[in-house]
C-alpha cells in the first residue's frame, strides 16, 4: 500500500518539477514580456501545487499535511495575484505586446 | 619673614594687574594703581633683602603637579638682586612711561599696563625659582605677556617684528629648553637649583658640552648669538618696552637665568675641569666682538642700542664660564650696572624721541644744547657702557678682569678689552656731535626739554648709575656669599 | 572534505570582500549602502557556520525527545542583534541620501565631492 | 553530505547574486537582486539550523529592506551614472583582506566540527540550564532575552535610533511632513479589484501570524522582532492597496512614536522592576516567587516590548519615505 | 542591594531610558532641559562611580544576575571611570552651553528627536565605557554611532550631510572589522567576556585566526578612533556639526575608540600573543607620528577655525595612539592622561568656537578678524586653552605631553627622534594657534566695528570655568593621575614591569 502512495507521492512530485522547470525555460525563451510571465506563471502556480501535493502524499494525513495545504492555499491565492499586478504595472508602464499593430490593450480603468 | 608669604611677591602684580584692568576707565585712577603696586612690591622685595644677606635661604612648595616636579619659589643671593633690580627699576619705569605714554598719548593704554604688571609678575616668579619647572613656567609667561607690549602700535610692520619676537622665543625654549629640562630630569631624578650642581656623576663628557648649549641657546633671551634675532625686532616696541626689555626684565632673565644654571645645575668647579663646555666662552666672545662691530654700522639710535646690549649680555655669560669666585660676583654685578646704564640710555632716546621726534643718529648732531639734562644722562650711560669710571660699568667690568686674571683666561681678558675699545668707538662720537657739532642741515631744532615725569627718571637712573659707583658694597656682599658659598 | 568544511568561510571571505570593493569603488550612495547590507550579511554567515554542529538541530527542545544535539543558540543571538544593527544602519543611510539628492540634485559621490570644493 | 552538498550549491547562488548586485547599473533590478540575496541567504541559515535568523533575515532582509530601498528609490534617479574603471587602493585593500581571510581559514575549525571551541564553552551551559532555570523550549529566545538581555535592550535602542534618525531627517526639514496625504495620486492600487480583493483576504491572515509569532515565539522561532516585521508587511500590504493617507489614519503617525518609545520604556522598566525589587538590572527570577515564573513574565513583557518598538519605528519608517515628494 | 551597587547600570540606563520620554515631548526648551537634567545626573553618576573606584573599588556588576562569562557583566575601573568623566563631563558642556546656538540650529519641531538622539549618543558611549563583554561593546558602538550620525546630520550646512554619509560608511565598516575580530577570537575561544577571554586565549595563543582578529579589531577600531591615515571622515565632520555637537563628540567620540583599543590590545591580547605588543608598536607608531606631524602642518593651512581644530585632533589623536603604542607602563599613562587633558582642551576650544559663531555667524577665518578685541573674556580663554593644546607648562596639557616625552625617552633607540617629532609638532601647534590668535587681536573685522559684543554671561561663566579646568589640572592634576594609574595597573595586570 505504501508503496502505492510513495509512487503517486513520487509521480506528482516529479511533474511539478517537470512544470517549474518548464516555466523557467519558457521565461527565458519566450518573445516578450507578456508571454515571459505567462510562462512564468506556471512555475509559482501549478508547479509547487503539484510539488506540495505530493508531498502531502507522502505525509498522510498529518498536522504537516494540513499545513502543507495552508501553504498550498496561499500561493494558489497570491502567486496569480502578483502576475496579475506585474502585467498590469507593465501595461501602465506602456509596454507594448510584440507583433500588435495597433494598440487594443487598454490598462484597467480605476473602478 | 615666614617663607609662606614668598608667593605674595608673585601675587602682588597678578592683582594689580587685575585692579588696573577695572580701573581702565580712569586713567588717573589706573596709573596711581599701578605706581602704588610698584612701590609697594619693591618694599615688599626689599625687606627680604637683610635676611638674604644674613645668609638664609627661605623656600616655598606652592604645589607639586608632578612627582619630583614641584612649583617651588626660594631666595638665594642672585635671585635676591634680580628681584630687587627689577622691582626697583619698575617703579621708575613706571613714572616714566606714564610721561611717555601721555606724552605721545598712545592707545590701548591699559593693556599696556596689565601686561606691564604681568610682566614684571613673571620676571619675579623666574627669580624666585627654586627649580627648572618654575623656571621655564615664567619664563615662557614672560615671553607671552611681553608679546602685547612688543605688538602695541599693532600696524603690519609691528606685527612682522613680534611675531619673530615671539616666534624665537618660544621656539628656542620650547625646542630646546624643555628637551635640555627633560634630559636633565631624566639624568639626575631632580630639577631643583642645588649648589655645586646637580649634573655631576650623571652626565660626563660631549653631552654635557650639549647639554649645555640646549640651556644657553634654549634660553633666547639671553640673546647669545644667533639667537639674538629678536632684540632688534622687539625695537618697534614703545621706549619704556624697550627699557622694560633691556633693562628691567626680559633680557636680565636671560642671562640671570644661564648664570643660575650654570651655577646651580652644572656647578663651576665641575664644569671647570669638563673640556667639552669650553666653547661656551668662543661663543659669547664671538658675540661680544660681533654685536659691537654691528653697532658701529647702525644709524638708527635704538637699534644701535639694542646690539650694544647683546654685547654686554655675552658679557654676562663671559664673566660666568670663566668659572672662577671674582668672576661670577662680576658677572652677577655687570647685571645690575648694565641695568642702570642700559635704562639710562633707553629713557634718553625715549626722551629725544617724545620731545623732538628724532631716532636717527645724525638728527643729534648739537641736540645738547636744546636737551642739556637729557643728553647729560645720555652720556653717563654710554660711559658706564664703556666702562670709564665713575660709573657702575667699571665696577663690573673690574671683577670680571680680575676673575679672567685669576683664571689666567687671556682671551677673555683680550675679548674684554677689544670690545671696550669697540664700545667707545661707537658711543664717544655721538656725545661729541650731540655736544659740540653744529645741527645737520634740515633738522628742525625748536624744541625743548621732555616732559617733567621722563627728566626725573632719568635724574634718577643717572644718578644711580653714578652713586653705584661708590655705593655697592650692599650688593658686593650679598654676591660674595655666593662666591664663599661656592666650592672653590 | 575538509575543505569543503571550510567553504563556507571562504564564501563569507568572497562576499565580504565583494561589499567592501562596492564600498570603495562604486560611486553611487544607494549602491554604496546594498553594498554595505552585502558586507554585513557576509559577517552573519560567517558567525551562523560557527553555530553549526553535525547532526545538531535548530536549537529548541522538543517535548519528550531525549539528548538531542543542539546547533548553538549563541551566535544566532548575536546575529539576530546584528541584523537589527544592519538594517537600522540602511534605513538611517538612505534617509541621509534622500536628504542629500534634495540638497544636491545627485546621488553620485564624485559629482556631490565636486560640488563640495567649488562651495 | 547532501546537506553540505545542497549549502555549496546555495552558497554559490549567493556569490553569483552579490556580484549581480553589484555590476547592475539599474538600482531597481540591484533592489530585486538583493532582496532574492536576502532571500538564498535565508536559505542557508535554516540549513545551518538557524531557524530563528532565518525567519528573521527573510522578514527583514527580503522584506523590510527591500521595501524600504524601493520607497527611497521613488525620491531618487533609479539609474547609477556609469562607474569607472577599478582603482589601485580598492584593489590592493581587497587583495590583503582576500589573503588574510584565506590565510586564517586554513586555522579554523572545519563547519560543524562539535569539537570546536565554540561548542565546549558557553553554549553547552546554555542548553543544558534553559530547560531548569527558564523552563522554555526555544533556547534562542531564552539567551536572546534573558541570559543575553542587555545586547536586546541595546538592540531595540538601535531601532529607535534608526527611527528617531530617519524621522529627524525626513519627518521635519523641507516642506511638511506626509505632505502627500492630500493627493488623489497616493489611492494606490485601490482601483483594482483583484489586489484589493485578495489584500483585504490575506490581511487578516498576515496580522494574526505576526500575533502568532510574537507570542509564541518561546516556543517556536521567533520573538517579537520578527513579529514586528511581518506586523509592518502587513500594515504596508494595506497602504499599498488602500493608499498612505488611509493606513495613516488607521495607525497616526503619533501613535506610531507612541509605540516606538512606549516599547522601549516597556523594556526598560521590566529591567528597573527587577532593580526595584531587589535584583540586578533586567533580572527577571525576582519578578515573582518562583524564579522561573518570573522569567517566563519577563521574557514575555519584554518580547511585547520589542514588538511595539519595531512595529512602530519601520512603519514611522515606511511612512517617512513613502510619504515624501 | 543598595543603590551604590547599581551604580554601573545606572550610569547606562539613566539617559537610555530618558531619551524615549525626550523624543515623546512636543517642547524644544522641555526636551533640552529633560537632555540637560539627564546629562548631569550621569555625570553626577560618573563622579560617584570615580570615588567608588579610587576608594574600595567598583564590584563587578552581573546584568540579569546571570554570572559572567555566560550574562553580561559591567566592569568598572579607573580607565573606565576616566572616560565616563569625559563623556558625561562632555556631553553635559555640551548642552549646557549650546543652548543659544542649538535653539539657532535645530527648528523646534525636530528639537524633541535631536535631544533623544543626543541622549542616546551618551548612553551608548557610557555603556562602551562600563562594558565588560566584547560583543556589548559592538552593540552600544552603534548605538552611539548611529545616534552620532544623527547629531552631525543636524548641521544647517549641507555639506554636513555629504560629510555625514561618508562617516556612516566608514564607522560601519570600521565596527563590522570589529565584529569579525570578536567573532574570530569567539570561534577560537568559545567566550565574548574579556577577562574569560584573557584566559582561554592562552591555550590557543599565536593561532592564525587569533592573530587575523587582532588585526581586524586594531584596524577597524583605527577606523572609527581616526588614526591618521584612517581619519579622512573626521575633519568636515567635526566641521559641519552643528557647534554644541562638535563640543560634544570632538571631546569624547574617538577617545571612547581607543579606550576600546586599549582594553583588547592589553586587557585581551598583550601577554597571550607573545609577540603582540612588538606588532601593535610596530603597527601604531609610524601612523602615529605622520598623523602627529602631517595633520598638524595641514592644520596650518586652514581657512576655518573649526576645521584647523579638526586637523589638530587628528594631530592629538596621534598623540595618544603614540603613547599606547609604546606598550610601556609610562606610555599607557601618558595616553590616558593625555585623553583626560585633550578633551579638556578640545571642549573649552570648541565652546569659545561656538560662542564666536553665536555672534559673528560664522567660523571663517575672515569673519573672525579682530574678535579678540570684540569678545575679550572669551578670547581670553580660548588663549588659555589653547596653551594647554600646545602643552605650555601650568596647563594641563603640559602634564600629559610631559608623560609622553618621559615615556618616549624610555624607548631604547626610538627615544631621541620620537621627541625631536613631538617638539616639532608642538611648535607647529603653537604656528597654527597663533596664526588665529594674532588675527583675533590685531586683525580688522571685516565691517570695520569693533564695538564689544560679548556672549551672555551664564555662557561666558561656563566657557571660564572650562578654561579654568585647565588651568587647574595642570597644577593639581592628582585625580587624573590617580585613573590613570589604577587604570594602567589592570590593563597591563601585572604583565609588564
Amino acid at each position: 500500500m505504501s508503496e502505492i502512495l510513495d509512487l503517486i507521492a513520487g509521480l506528482l512530485v516529479v511533474t511539478g518539477c517537470v512544470f517549474v522547470l518548464a516555466g523557467g525555460i519558457g521565461a527565458l525563451r519566450m518573445p516578450d514580456f507578456y508571454t515571459r510571465i505567462h510562462g512564468a506563471s506556471l512555475t509559482d502556480s501549478l508547479g509547487p501545487v503539484l510539488v506540495l501535493g505530493g508531498l502531502m502524499v507522502n505525509a498522510g494525513l498529518t498536522l504537516i499535511s494540513v499545513k502543507l495545504a495552508a501553504v498550498m492555499l496561499l500561493l494558489m491565492v497570491t502567486s496569480p495575484t502578483a502576475t496579475y499586478a506585474l502585467a498590469n504595472a507593465a501595461l501602465l508602464a506602456g509596454l507594448k505586446p510584440e507583433g500588435v499593430e495597433h494598440d487594443t490593450t487598454e490598462p484597467e480603468k480605476p473602478a | 619673614m615666614n617663607p609662606s608669604t614668598l608667593p605674595l611677591i608673585l601675587l602682588l602684580p597678578l592683582v594689580g594687574a587685575i585692579a588696573i584692568a577695572l580701573a581702565g576707565r580712569w586713567p588717573n585712577v589706573r596709573e596711581t594703581i599701578s605706581l602704588l603696586t610698584a612701590v609697594t612690591l619693591a618694599v615688599l622685595v626689599f625687606s627680604w633683602f637683610p635676611e638674604v644677606s644674613e645668609g638664609l635661604r627661605p623656600r616655598f612648595v606652592l604645589s607639586e603637579p608632578l612627582p619630583g616636579l614641584s612649583l617651588a619659589f626660594s631666595l638665594e643671593p642672585l635671585g635676591m638682586m634680580f628681584a630687587c633690580i627689577a622691582s626697583f627699576l619698575w617703579i621708575i619705569n613706571t613714572i616714566y612711561s606714564i610721561g611717555y605714554m601721555r606724552g605721545n598719548n598712545e592707545k590701548n593704554q591699559t593693556r599696556f599696563y596689565i601686561c606691564f604688571a604681568l610682566a614684571i609678575a613673571a620676571a619675579m616668579g623666574i627669580a624666585l625659582a627654586d627649580n627648572l619647572f618654575t623656571l621655564f613656567l615664567f619664563y615662557e609667561l614672560l615671553t607671552l605677556s611681553t608679546y602685547p607690549l612688543v605688538a602695541h602700535k599693532g600696524d603690519a610692520k609691528t606685527i612682522a617684528s613680534a611675531r619673530v619676537y615671539l616666534g624665537v622665543l618660544l621656539g628656542t625654549s620650547i625646542g630646546l629648553l624643555l628637551p635640555a629640562i627633560i634630559w636633565t630630569w631624566v639624568a639626575t631624578g631632580t630639577t631643583t637649583f642645588t649648589l655645586g650642581g646637580i649634573v655631576e656623576g650623571h652626565i660626563a663628557g660631549a653631552a654635557v658640552g650639549l647639554l649645555l648649549g640646549l640651556f644657553v641657546f634654549g634660553i633666547g633671551k639671553a640673546a647669545v648669538m644667533p639667537v639674538h634675532r629678536w632684540l632688534p625686532a622687539a625695537m618697534v616696541a614703545p621706549t619704556p618696552v624697550s627699557a622694560l626689555l633691556h633693562a628691567v626684565a626680559v633680557v636680565k632673565a636671560g642671562v640671570f637665568s644661564i648664570t643660575k644654571i650654570i651655577i646651580y645645575i652644572f656647578g663651576v668647579d665641575f664644569l671647570f675641569n669638563e673640556p667639552s663646555a669650553q666653547w661656551l666662552q668662543f661663543a659669547a666672545a664671538f658675540t661680544i666682538i660681533t654685536a659691537s662691530i654691528i653697532a658701529l654700522y647702525q644709524t638708527n639710535l635704538k637699534r644701535m642700542l639694542a646690539y650694544s646690549t647683546i654685547g654686554q649680555l655675552s658679557y654676562v655669560i663671559m664673566a660666568t664660564v670663566i668659572l672662577k669666585p671674582m668672576a661670577e660676583v662680576g658677572a652677577a654685578i655687570h647685571i645690575a650696572a648694565h641695568a642702570f646704564g642700559k635704562i639710562t640710555l633707553f629713557f634718553a632716546a625715549g626722551a629725544i624721541y617724545t620731545a623732538a621726534h628724532k631716532t636717527e643718529l645724525w638728527q643729534l648732531a648739537g641736540i645738547g644744547r636744546r636737551m642739556p639734562i637729557t643728553m647729560a644722562a645720555f652720556t653717563i650711560g654710554a660711559l658706564s657702557m664703556i666702562g670709564v669710571p665713575p660709573t657702575a660699568g667699571f665696577v663690573s667690568k673690574w671683577f670680571i678682569l680680575g676673575g679672567a686674571f685669576q683664571a689666567e683666561n687671556y682671551f677673555a681678558i683680550f675679548t674684554i678689552i677689544a670690545s671696550t675699545v669697540l664700545n667707545a668707538m661707537y658711543f664717544l662720537p655721538i656725545i661729541y656731535f650731540a655736544w659740540l657739532a653744529p645741527p645737520a642741515p634740515g633738522v628742525d631744532m625748536n624744541h625743548g626739554e621732555a616732559p617733567k615725569a621722563i627728566l626725573l627718571a632719568l635724574a634718577v637712573t643717572s644718578t644711580l648709575t653714578i652713586v653705584f659707583f661708590f655705593f655697592n658694597q650692599p650688593l658686593l656682599d650679598l654676591e660674595s656669599q655666593l662666591v664663599e658659598s661656592l666650592p672653590l | 572534505m575538509k575543505l569543503l568544511g571550510l567553504f563556507n568561510y571562504w564564501v563569507f571571505a568572497v562576499l565580504l570582500m565583494i561589499g567592501l570593493y562596492a564600498l570603495i569603488s562604486k560611486q553611487n550612495l544607494v549602491k554604496k549602502i546594498m553594498a554595505l547590507a552585502i558586507f554585513q550579511s557576509a559577517v552573519f554567515l560567517f558567525f551562523i557556520t560557527m553555530s553549526r554542529v553535525d547532526e545538531g538541530t535548530a536549537p529548541i527542545i522538543q517535548a519528550g525527545v531525549a539528548n538531542q544535539i543542539f546547533s548553538n543558540p549563541l551566535p544566532q543571538v548575536l546575529i539576530l542583534t546584528a541584523i537589527v544593527v544592519g538594517i537600522s544602519t540602511t534605513a538611517l543611510g538612505l534617509a541621509i541620501v534622500v536628504r542629500l539628492h534634495e540638497e544636491y540634485g545627485t546621488v553620485e559621490d564624485n559629482e556631490i565631492l565636486a560640488m563640495d570644493r567649488e562651495s | 553530505m547532501t546537506m553540505l552538498l545542497i549549502g555549496v550549491f546555495l552558497l554559490s547562488l549567493l556569490v553569483i547574486t552579490a556580484i549581480a548586485i553589484v555590476r547592475s547599473e539599474d538600482l531597481f533590478s540591484a533592489v530585486m537582486l538583493s532582496g532574492i540575496f536576502s532571500l538564498l541567504m535565508a536559505l542557508n541559515f535554516f540549513l545551518l539550523d538557524a531557524a530563528d535568523v532565518a525567519l528573521t533575515e527573510a522578514a527583514v532582509g527580503a522584506g523590510v529592506a527591500t521595501v524600504l530601498l524601493l520607497a527611497g528609490l521613488r525620491l531618487i534617479p533609479p539609474k547609477e551614472a556609469p562607474g569607472r574603471p577599478l582603482r589601485a587602493l580598492s584593489v590592493t585593500v581587497i587583495a590583503a583582506t582576500a589573503l588574510l581571510m584565506i590565510y586564517a581559514s586554513f586555522g579554523q575549525p572545519t563547519l560543524g566540527d562539535p569539537l570546536a571551541p565554540t561548542q565546549q564553552h558557553i553554549a553547552p551551559w546554555y542548553i543544558e540550564k534553559t530547560p531548569e532555570l527558564i523552563d522554555i523550549p526555544n533556547i534562542v529566545t531564552a539567551v536572546l532575552s534573558s541570559f543575553r538581555g542587555y545586547d536586546t535592550l541595546g538592540e531595540v535602542f538601535v531601532v529607535l535610533t534608526a527611527g528617531i534618525g530617519v524621522m529627524f531627517l525626513l519627518g521635519g526639514g523641507r516642506g511638511k511632513p506626509f505632505s502627500r496625504l492630500d493627493s488623489q495620486a497616493e489611492q494606490g492600487l485601490s482601483g483594482h479589484l483583484i489586489p484589493k480583493v485578495m489584500a483585504r483576504l490575506l490581511i487578516p491572515f498576515i496580522l494574526l501570524f505576526a500575533l502568532f509569532i510574537q507570542f509564541h515565539g518561546e516556543y517556536s522561532p521567533g520573538g517579537g522582532f520578527q513579529a514586528g516585521a511581518i506586523f509592518v508587511a502587513g500594515i504596508i500590504l494595506y497602504s499599498l492597496v488602500r493608499g498612505e493617507g488611509l493606513a495613516l489614519s488607521v495607525i497616526p503617525p503619533r501613535a506610531l512614536l507612541l509605540m516606538s518609545a512606549g516599547g522601549a520604556l516597556l523594556f526598560g522598566s521590566v529591567g528597573v522592576a527587577g532593580m526595584l525589587m531587589g535584583g540586578n538590572f533586567l533580572e527577571y527570577s525576582v519578578l515573582a516567587e518562583n524564579p522561573v515564573i518570573g522569567q517566563h513574565i519577563g521574557i514575555i513583557v519584554i518580547e511585547l516590548g520589542v514588538g511595539l518598538t519595531v512595529t512602530g519605528v519601520l512603519l514611522s519608517i515606511f511612512h517617512a519615505f513613502a510619504a515624501r515628494d | 542591594m543598595n543603590l551604590a551597587d547599581h551604580l554601573p547600570a545606572l550610569q547606562v540606563i539613566v539617559p537610555l531610558m530618558t531619551a524615549p520620554l525626550v523624543i515623546l515631548l512636543r517642547n524644544g526648551f522641555l526636551a533640552w532641559l529633560g537632555a540637560l537634567l539627564a546629562s548631569l545626573a550621569s555625570f553626577g553618576l560618573a563622579i560617584l562611580l570615580t570615588v567608588a573606584v579610587l576608594g574600595a573599588g567598583v564590584p563587578e556588576y552581573a546584568m540579569g544576575g546571570w554570572q559572567p562569562p555566560f550574562g553580561i557583566s559591567l566592569n568598572v575601573d579607573g580607565l573606565s571611570a576616566l572616560m565616563l568623566l569625559l563623556v558625561t563631563g562632555a556631553s553635559t558642556l555640551g548642552l549646557a552651553g549650546g543652548r543659544l546656538s542649538l535653539r539657532r540650529d535645530i527648528d523646534n519641531r525636530r528639537a524633541p528627536m535631536f535631544y533623544g538622539a543626543w541622549l542616546i549618543a551618551l548612553a551608548g558611549l557610557c555603556g562602551i565605557a562600563v562594558a565588560g563583554d566584547a560583543f556589548n561593546v559592538f552593540v552600544f558602538m552603534e548605538i552611539s554611532s548611529l545616534a552620532t550620525y544623527i547629531l552631525i546630520a543636524a548641521g544647517r550646512d549641507r555639506r554636513a550631510l555629504s560629510a555625514v554619509f561618508k562617516y556612516l560608511i566608514i564607522g560601519t565598516i570600521g565596527a563590522t572589522f570589529y565584529l569579525i575580530g570578536v567573532g574570530f577570537i569567539y570561534m577560537m575561544t568559545g567566550t565574548l567576556n574579556f577577562a574569560d577571554m584573557a584566559l582561554r586565549l592562552a591555550d590557543v595563543i599565536e593561532t592564525r585566526p587569533i592573530i587575523i582578529a587582532a588585526g581586524f579589531i586594531t584596524i577597524g577600531l583605527a577606523l572609527k578612533a581616526a588614526v591618521f591615515p584612517l581619519h579622512i571622515w573626521l575633519p568636515r565632520a567635526y566641521t559641519y556639526a552643528p557647534n554644541a555637537v562638535t563640543v560634544f563628540i570632538a571631546a569624547c567620540s574617538t577617545k571612547v575608540a581607543i579606550y576600546v583599543l586599549l582594553r583588547f590590545n592589553y586587557g585581551v591580547f598583550h601577554g597571550n600573543l607573545l609577540a603582540h605588543s612588538d606588532l601593535f608598536t610596530v603597527f601604531i607608531i609610524p601612523l602615529a607620528l605622520s598623523g602627529i606631524l602631517l595633520a598638524s602642518a595641514i592644520a596650518i593651512y586652514q581657512g576655518n577655525i573649526k576645521k584647523m581644530l579638526a586637523f589638530s585632533s587628528v594631530a592629538q589623536i596621534g598623540y595618544i595612539a603614540l603613547a599606547a603604542g609604546l606598550a610601556t607602563h609610562a606610555g599607557l599613562m601618558a595616553a590616558q592622561l593625555h585623553m583626560f587633558n585633550h578633551a579638556l582642551a578640545k571642549g573649552t576650544l570648541f565652546l569659545c568656537v561656538l560662542a564666536f559663531v553665536l555672534t559673528t555667524g560664522s567660523a571663517s577665518f575672515s569673519n573672525l578678524a579682530g574678535i579678540g578685541r570684540r569678545m575679550p573674556w572669551t578670547m581670553a580663554a580660548f588663549v588659555i586653552a589653547g596653551l594647554s593644546l600646545v602643552g605650555v607648562p601650568g596647563t594641563a596639557g603640559f602634564v600629559s605631553k610631559w608623560y609622553l616625552i618621559v615615556a618616549v625617552m624610555g624607548m631604547p633607540g626610538w627615544g631621541v627622534p620620537l621627541v625631536m617629532a613631538i617638539i616639532l609638532s608642538s611648535l607647529l601647534a603653537v604656528v597654527y594657534l597663533w596664526r588665529f590668535v594674532e588675527l583675533a587681536y590685531y586683525g580688522q573685522p571685516p565691517d570695520g566695528d569693533v564695538s564689544r559684543m560679548e556672549v551672555p554671561l551664564p555662557l561666558r561663566t561656563l566657557i571660564w570655568s572650562a578654561a579654568l579646568a585647565n588651568i587647574y589640572f595642570g597644577l593639581v592634576p592628582q585625580l587624573p593621575l590617580a585613573l590613570a594609574e589604577s587604570g594602567t595597573t589592570t590593563l597591563l595586570g601585572g604583565l609588564l614591569p
